[in-house]
């Protein structure tokens, strides 16, 4: 165990009195899979880890535990799921115990897997800017930032912005936040019917698993969403390219100012779809019309729950 | 106040039974310091004569001219002569709003007229680009002690929609000119009564009629002179004005002067140089009144100094 | 000629109290109009989700058509600002996917504004004719 | 589902550019339709029993009628339905004339268009559920907004009847123009004379709560609770004990305040009491010309004032009032005649305009009652009228009739020749329009017995001659131009909506037309009331008219609240959001938006929170709807089901 | 004035025409004479403007084109500036000279032959030569003595040229005059 997954055991020790369970991420089957955590006892936080393969949002699993009381690591990112939920009414802050983790960025698991085969790794390590693979086979050493996820490298919050502990020292931002819509800018480039193409493509690979919107930290209505209970007839079981669309448009749009960028749909989504860059798009808008980030401000509103008489970036309609 | 500089376009008038207009026009202009470039190898507007026979034609004949404006890189043409101006602006608004009607008058030119160019007249240049500020700061022989009543005549400002200039029920560009350089303007209620324009050679008696009841008007108002800014009027008006008394029993004998000369009298050129010999109505007593009126108020002000000493 | 007559498929949600009304008096008024808009009637422009213009581009629209009461005229006071904020969003962002945003137009009409209903709709419909028939989807296998 | 379909011809309103009987085929292939038929006028009687038949017949349970707009039939059929048993909202229309037959030209696409609504319709209904009102209690107060004429007779009848009326005049007294004319026309009744009685009964009557110069500042709520905020300008004067001794006005040494009263012909004192017969009979200061506002020194009322009245630093007020219902009396206005360049655009002292010569005749007037000119005080002896001065003229924005001018021009006239007797009087005019009881004859009295001369032509323009003033015109029976030297120029200027109408009508959610006079339910059935329920019109508001027309107005807004209020309770509207606590997952998002706060939450007897819509106070927008991520709160009659229905059954057709 | 038989005499192409070529719509007109009443050549016209207006609108055209009216308006614009319906008056009547000239019924042939020896002028050198003007509008119309009375007035002056000014371009010019021609030619 690393001196900080000591401190994170320490600090959840005594926590546990306070809570139900804690939230913390724990080993998996290989070096580079980490899998949530759920501690319930001390004896579970054998299994603690706290690197950088740490991907996952634990704020996702908030919104199935709104009464209970909880204990939660998060990262930077993973932090504004939080504060947004606290906002939103739909978790309450005086439940909780957050234990905060600043962050340099975690790995995307898909950019490894294209540069090596993973099916074999028998250990991984960081050495400054360096990450270390090995497989019974070969060792390879990368350049970190060639293998963080996209998120990390325009990452503006590497110190949660809400927590009760904070394990290490602050982090100030350093990444560059001009790249924040890089990925919105480059398909802009394209002609329409290029994009119309080019998602109509990317879509058609998509087995309408739900993956995107079950982990998705903000979406609450859980077995409720319209995608599955399909009253209101938004959509249809029917699984053919419209319907594809719509599911991400519906995502998309329940999720306008309120989606913290933490890109777990595209993560997790098993066709490896680019929908992050959806979510992106919206961001970026909602951004430049409202002057607006979700999961920053705990006494704001999500902008498209309010309105402002006088809209300063919204021209009266020519039309 | 940069210097202005515009395309000129004199008019045919201007050249031959007008020419004090055009030699008044140029010299005010030169003191003014505003630039005026003749237009090179202009030719006739057309007038209303064109007009009767076709407006396409029409306005061909005046874009001849709007289209060497063009190739002189000027985006202004100015001309003393209502008539003149009416036909430019007649002809920029017609192909401004009609594409095909632009394209089928640009069939019959050699070079097109591609709209870049505006007509304004040259009054509306002293009155908005000079500015009676400019004006007042070049008078030195007021016009002291005379009444002038101000004749637009119909085109100056009408119709509005394509004159684009000043009120058109009750103008006061020369009005404000007129005060500007000293003289007394009383209320005259034929400003813009028309004069009979282009029928004093074919229709004599309605000229005289309508020029008799401008005059009579003018004098009844106590006028010792009427400005005009167009040289069809000065013509009805000064050199029929001997037809006019003899047709309608008058006996009038009133100066018809360009607001130009008026304005040059006041920066103190001399009615030879303005050309004022060579009107038919004689402004001698015009001319000698203003000069009293100078010798009035020099005394008076002497006067005034030495009572404050 | 017959391909040129073909309508456009475009459909409009009319808030009752201003824009229905004003397409009403456009009506009265006898203002002639391109025939291909069909129109739905809601309580306010508050009310139209901007799904609802999703569901009906994916559906096969060729344009959609949102008009509600100026803001600060509406008749339940506010709704018409929400609508605003979100329909503004919906209409930037539909271009990134690859859906033209002229297919999309959101605008205010009063009840008394039959006029400008008129002009509203042949705007609109000749906007849409010129932009053609909305693209199809369809399903693309890499393999 | 069994669904009946009526296609309305409408006359040939429909009929005439829609293939109705195509539309009446068509709908029978449509799911669930069971019968299909069209009729001349489903509207009528006929036609709505044939409906009733139709349903006890066809076992029908949903009902379709295409015809005119919802906005005009949907309650009628709504009530036809419901007497032959069907839920009143078991039905839907498609406005296959607004939207269709009256705005399309090419009859193959109107029928085309009109099948896809009617198709829309029937996939609408078939998701109607029924749905039962609630009632609620009805405040039976009543708002007039105007004291003119036609303000004062509802506000009397409204009183009479026995509600309490809250009457709001933005001037300080109530009379309106009326109170400013010296005759009225064809009786040539003193116009004060009758009218001063009425104002009288307006100021004492027990049911009437008095606030003139004050202004409506916002309404909000819907018919039968209304709240009304007043803002009551400040008159400096407390008028609580302000007797209208009229010692202020004696004494103020102001004496060259604008008199509004007057039309600016004379002045008058900077604190005043705007006419002798003004109701309340109060001073009020006007600061523009007050020296103790002006100069911040003065003060000479506030001293002479026997009962300490006077009070500077009075601010403006806003009070609240519970009303159910509205009567808008707003009036008119005059057009502005210096707009008029070629008539000297207001520089010629002898040219007045029509209102400005009736104070010159009244014998209250500044004049007192003696015509002399404003020039040089001089009894005219050639007058000229001039009609339509900013009326039927679209070059001026007023192509309108502003049906009176025709009259007072005639009465003028002919008072003219009472005052002066050697006076001749001309009048400019291009038609005479003379329609009411006794007009006709009028006019022509005064061109038979007084002499009136009339040309039949427009002004060209007005100018100065020496001390005359000419009037050039045309005679276009004639056919000349015709000129008068006149000593008085009289502009019969036209009727223009009343400064401010625009802004209240906002206020009140109701409609005007581009010259701003407000819009009537039905211009022809419905002339009194608006499309907001509980607002009613009355007067020159909805368009120019005279004095008798304005007070039957008033008297028909009244009876129209009279009956509104005969019922002790009203139905609420039923079309209200609806929560579906399976599917609410309690994100509050309803909540937030809900304009009216008519959401709450609470707990379900399972022990779920869920939120929920409080009935009486929902007003039926759908906001939540297209809020809510789950779809769970559903605004009844325009659920996401509905309207999806409508959007496949025009893409899938 | 004659009867007019309405029955056969209206012509509605001709309002038609009117129409198109002025842009105007004629039924505007209520015939309130405002345009009439500000007409400095009432007192000379056979028919009041407002009147000519009336007759186009009952499709009056042989009365329209053969009238005085037409060709002694001097398009001074009063009408148009004040009409309240916003009919440019003026160039209504401007359309019905050009049709008069088309169709060749000008009631007033010396101010017709004074614009067209004026035109010549202007097709023969790019600008008008007055004097030219002057001497073949009395030779032509056989008004010899036409302001015989000025000649001593404005001569002495020195003003007038008694030579043309020959511009460059004038082929220019003159082509704008032959390919407007061949133009109608080639229309009809």
């Amino acid at each position: 165990m690393t001196d900080r997954e000591e401190k994170i055991s320490e600090l959840i020790k005594n926590e546990l009195n306070n809570v139900d369970f804690f939230i913390a991420y724990g080993r998996g089957y290989d070096p580079i899979h980490v899998k949530p955590l759920f501690v319930y006892e001390e004896k579970d936080l054998d299994d603690l880890v706290m690197n950088i393969f740490c991907v996952h949002n634990n704020a996702s699993y908030l919104k199935t535990v709104k009464d209970k009381k909880v204990g939660i690591v998060v990262k930077g990112c993973d932090s504004r799921a939080v504060v947004q939920l606290i906002q939103e009414g739909l978790i309450n802050r005086d439940n909780l115990r957050i234990i905060g983790i600043p962050c340099t960025g975690v790995i995307s698991i898909k950019k490894l897997k294209e540069k090596m085969d993973i099916s074999r790794v028998t250990e991984a390590k960081v050495e400054s800017d360096s990450v270390i693979i090995k497989t019974s086979d070969e060792e390879k050493r990368f350049e970190k930032d060639d293998l963080l996820a996209d998120k990390c490298l325009w990452c503006q919050y590497p110190t949660p912005v809400i927590y009760d502990h904070l394990v290490g020292e602050t982090i100030e931002p350093s990444r560059p936040k001009e790249l924040e819509y890089k990925i919105v800018e480059e398909m802009e480039k394209e002609d329409l019917n290029v994009r119309f193409e080019y998602w109509n493509k990317e879509l058609s690979r998509c087995i309408r698993c739900y993956a995107c919107r079950n982990v998705c930290p903000m979406c609450v209505c859980q077995d409720q969403c319209v995608m599955e209970s399909r009253n209101p007839h938004w959509i249809s079981l029917k699984s053919n390219i419209t319907e594809k669309v719509m599911i991400q448009l519906i995502h998309a749009i329940h999720l306008a100012g309120r989606c913290v960028s933490c890109g777990e749909c595209e993560r997790v989504c098993p066709m490896d779809i680019p929908i992050f860059k959806i979510k992106q798009k919206m961001n970026q808008i909602v951004e430049e019309l409202f002057d607006y980030k979700a999961g920053i401000d705990l006494e704001a509103t999500p902008p498209l729950y309010t309105f402002q008489v006088e809209e300063a970036k919204i021209k009266e309609r020519e039309w | 106040m940069s210097k202005l500089s515009f395309a000129y376009y004199p008019g045919c008038s201007l050249e031959s039974s007008a020419k004090e207009y055009d030699v008044s026009t140029r010299k005010v202009a030169d003191i003014l310091k505003v630039e005026l470039i003749e237009i090179p190898d202009w030719s006739c507007c057309g007038a209303s004569p064109a007009h009767t026979v076709d407006h396409l034609f029409a306005s061909a004949v005046a874009a001849r001219n709007l289209a060497i404006v063009e190739e002189m890189g000027r985006d202004t043409l100015v001309t003393p002569c209502p008539e003149c101006l009416s036909a430019f602006k007649k002809a920029i608004y017609n192909m401004s709003k009609d594409d095909g009607f632009k394209k089928k008058v640009n069939s019959l030119l050699d070079k097109p007229f591609n709209l870049n160019v505006e007509a304004k007249s040259f009054l509306q240049i002293l009155y908005e680009d000079v500015g009676k500020e400019n004006i007042s700061k070049k008078v030195i022989k007021p016009l002291i002690g005379v009444n002038i009543v101000p004749y637009y005549g119909c085109l100056l400002t009408r119709p509005p929609d394509v004159a684009q200039f000043d009120d058109p029920e009750n103008p006061i560009s020369m009005d404000t000119i007129l005060e500007t350089i000293g003289a007394n303007v009383p209320y005259f209620s034929y400003k813009l009564e028309c004069c009979g324009a282009a029928y004093g050679v074919t229709k004599r008696r309605i000229v005289t009629k309508l020029s008799g009841d401008i005059l009579k008007t003018a004098i009844e108002s106590g006028a010792d002179a009427v400005a005009v800014a167009c040289p069809l009027c000065q013509q009805n008006l000064d050199l029929r004005q001997d037809q006019i008394n003899r047709d309608q029993g008058f006996d009038f004998h009133i100066p018809i002067l360009y607001i130009t000369q008026l304005m040059g009298l006041s920066f103190g050129l001399s009615a030879s140089e303005l050309m004022i010999d060579k009107h038919n109505v004689k402004s001698d007593h015009f001319l000698e009144k203003i000069e009293k009126g100078l010798k009035e108020k020099e005394k008076s002000e002497k006067e005034s100094i030495s009572s404050k000493n | 000629m017959a391909e040129e007559k073909k309508e456009a498929k475009i459909v409009g949600f009319l808030c009752n109290w201003c824009s229905y009304g004003g397409a009403d008096t456009a009506g009265v008024s006898r203002f002639k109009q391109p025939t291909d808009l069909r129109i739905i009637r809601v309580p306010c422009s508050g009310r139209v989700d901007p799904l609802f213009v999703v569901k009906a581009l994916e559906s096969g629209a060729d344009g959609v058509l949102v008009s509600g009461c100026h803001p600060r005229d509406c008749h339940y006071s506010e709704g018409n600002f929400y609508a605003r904020r979100r329909l503004e969003v919906l209409k930037r962002f539909l271009p990134f996917m690859g859906i033209d945003p002229n297919r999309f137009e959101y605008t205010w009409v009063s009840a008394s504004e039959g006029q400008r209903w008129q002009q509203v709709v042949t705007k609109f419909t000749e906007q849409i004719h010129n932009l053609g028939p909305a693209p199809k989807r369809e399903e693309k296998s890499d393999r | 589902m069994r669904i009946g379909v009526f296609i309305c011809h409408c006359g040939s309103n429909i009929a005439g550019t829609v293939d109705v009987k195509k539309v009446a085929e068509e709908a029978k292939r449509f799911p669930h339709v069971v019968y299909s038929t069209d009729y001349m006028y489903t509207c009528s009687e006929p036609g709505q029993l044939e409906i009733q038949e139709a349903i006890k017949k066809e076992k029908l349970d949903g009902v379709v009628v295409a015809s005119c707009s919802p906005r005009m039939h949907e309650n009628t059929f709504r009530r036809t339905v419901e007497k032959a048993g069907l839920n009143r909202y078991m039905f839907e229309m498609a406005n296959i004339r607004e939207h269709v037959s009256w705005v399309g030209v090419d009859k193959e696409a109107n029928t085309k268009k009109a099948i896809d609504l009617v198709r829309m319709a029937v996939a609408k209904v078939t998701l109607n559920q029924p749905l039962f009102p609630k009632s609620f209690k009805v405040n039976k107060n009543v708002l007039v907004i105007g004291g003119g004429v036609a303000g004062m007779q509802a506000a009397l009848d409204c009183a009479d009847g026995g509600l309490k009326v809250i009457l709001v005049e933005k001037n300080p007294s109530i009379g309106g123009k009326m109170a400013k004319l010296d005759k009225t026309f064809p009786t040539i009744d003193c116009s004060i004379c009758i009218l001063g009685p009425k104002m009288v009964d307006v100021g004492q009557h027990e049911n009437i709560k008095l606030y003139t110069y004050s202004e409506i500042e916002e309404i909000s709520g819907y018919v039968g609770n209304y709240e009304v905020k007043i803002r009551k300008k400040a008159t400096y004067v407390d008028w609580t004990k302000c007797t209208g001794c009229g010692l202020c006005m004696e004494k103020c040494p102001s004496k060259k305040a604008f008199d509004p009263f007057n039309e600016g012909i004379a002045p008058t004192t900077a604190i005043n009491i705007p006419f002798p017969q003004a109701i309340p009979k109060k001073a009020k200061i006007d600061p523009n010309y007050c020296r103790q506002f002006i100069k911040g020194k003065c003060g000479v009322c506030a001293k002479i004032c026997p009962v300490q009245a006077i009070d500077y630093e009075m601010q403006d007020e806003i009070v609240t009032e519970k009303v159910g219902a509205i009567i808008v009396a707003t009036g008119y206005s005059l057009f502005d005649h210096t707009k008029i360049k070629e008539y000297g655009a207001g520089k010629y002292l002898d040219v007045i305009t029509s209102i400005q010569y009736e104070r010159l005749l009244n014998a209250s007037g500044p004049t007192s009652g003696h015509i002399l000119r404003p020039s040089d005080n001089k009894e005219p002896k050639t007058i000229v009228f001039v009609a339509c001065v900013g009326s039927r003229d679209k070059s001026l924005g007023v192509p309108y009739c502003s049906n009176f001018c025709c009259m007072y021009i005639a009465k003028q006239a002919i008072l003219t020749k009472d005052h002066i007797p050697d006076s001749q009087s001309y009048v400019f005019y291009m038609d005479i329009r003379a329609p009411g009881k006794g007009y006709e004859e009028f006019v022509r009295r005064a061109q038979e017995e007084y002499g009136v001369k009339y040309i039949r032509g427009r002004v060209s323009r007005i100018f100065k001659r020496g001390d005359k003033m000419v009037v050039r015109g045309s005679d276009t029976l004639l056919g000349t131009q015709v000129e008068l030297e006149a000593d008085l120029v009289v502009l019969a200027t036209g009727a223009i909506a009343e400064e401010g109408a625009r802004e209240l009508a906002e206020k009140l959610r109701i409609s005007y037309d581009p010259y701003g006079f407000y819009i009537e339910s039905h211009p022809k059935l419905r002339p009194v009331e608006t499309n907001t329920a509980g607002v009613f019109l009355a007067g020159a508001c909805q368009g120019p008219k005279d004095i008798p027309a304005s007070v039957g107005q008033g008297s028909a807004a009244a009876s129209k609240v009279l009956s509104l209020f005969s019922k002790d309770l009203l139905e609420s509207d039923p079309q209200i959001a609806h929560v579906n606590e399976m599917l609410c997952v309690d994100c509050k998002k309803c909540i937030q938006t809900c304009p009216y706060g008519a959401i709450e939450e609470k707990k379900t007897p399972m022990g779920k929170i869920v939120a929920s819509v409080i009935e009486t106070v929902c007003q039926g927008c759908g906001l939540c709807t297209a809020t809510c991520p789950p779809g769970a709160i559903q605004l009844q009659q325009f659920t996401d089901n509905q309207l999806l229905a409508e959007v496949k059954a025009f893409f899938h057709a | 004035m004659a009867l007019i038989n309405l029955t056969t005499s209206t012509d509605e192409n001709f309002v038609n025409q009117v129409e198109t070529l002025s842009g105007q719509k004629i039924s505007e007109c209520y015939q309130c004479g405002k345009c009439t009443a500000g007409c400095p050549f009432s007192f000379a016209f056979d028919y009041p403007v407002s009147q000519i207006m009336r007759l186009i609108q009952i499709g009056q055209k042989e009365i329209v084109l053969n009238s005085k009216a037409i060709w002694l308006c001097a398009t001074c614009e009063a009408c148009t500036t004040r009409c309240p319906c916003q009919i440019d008056v003026a160039n209504v009547m401007d359309i019905c000279r050009i049709i008069a000239r088309k169709e060749n019924k000008v009631k007033e042939k010396d101010v017709k032959l004074f614009y067209d020896i004026f035109l010549e002028s202007v097709k023969k050198h790019g600008r008008i030569f007055e004097i030219e003007i002057l001497m073949k509008y009395n030779l032509k119309s056989g008004k010899l003595l036409t302001d015989a009375d000025l000649g001593p007035k404005i001569l002495p002056k020195g003003k007038l040229n008694f030579f043309p000014v020959n511009i460059k371009g004038k082929d220019s010019v003159e082509k704008i005059f032959t390919r407007f021609v061949e133009g109608i030619k080639n229309n009809e």
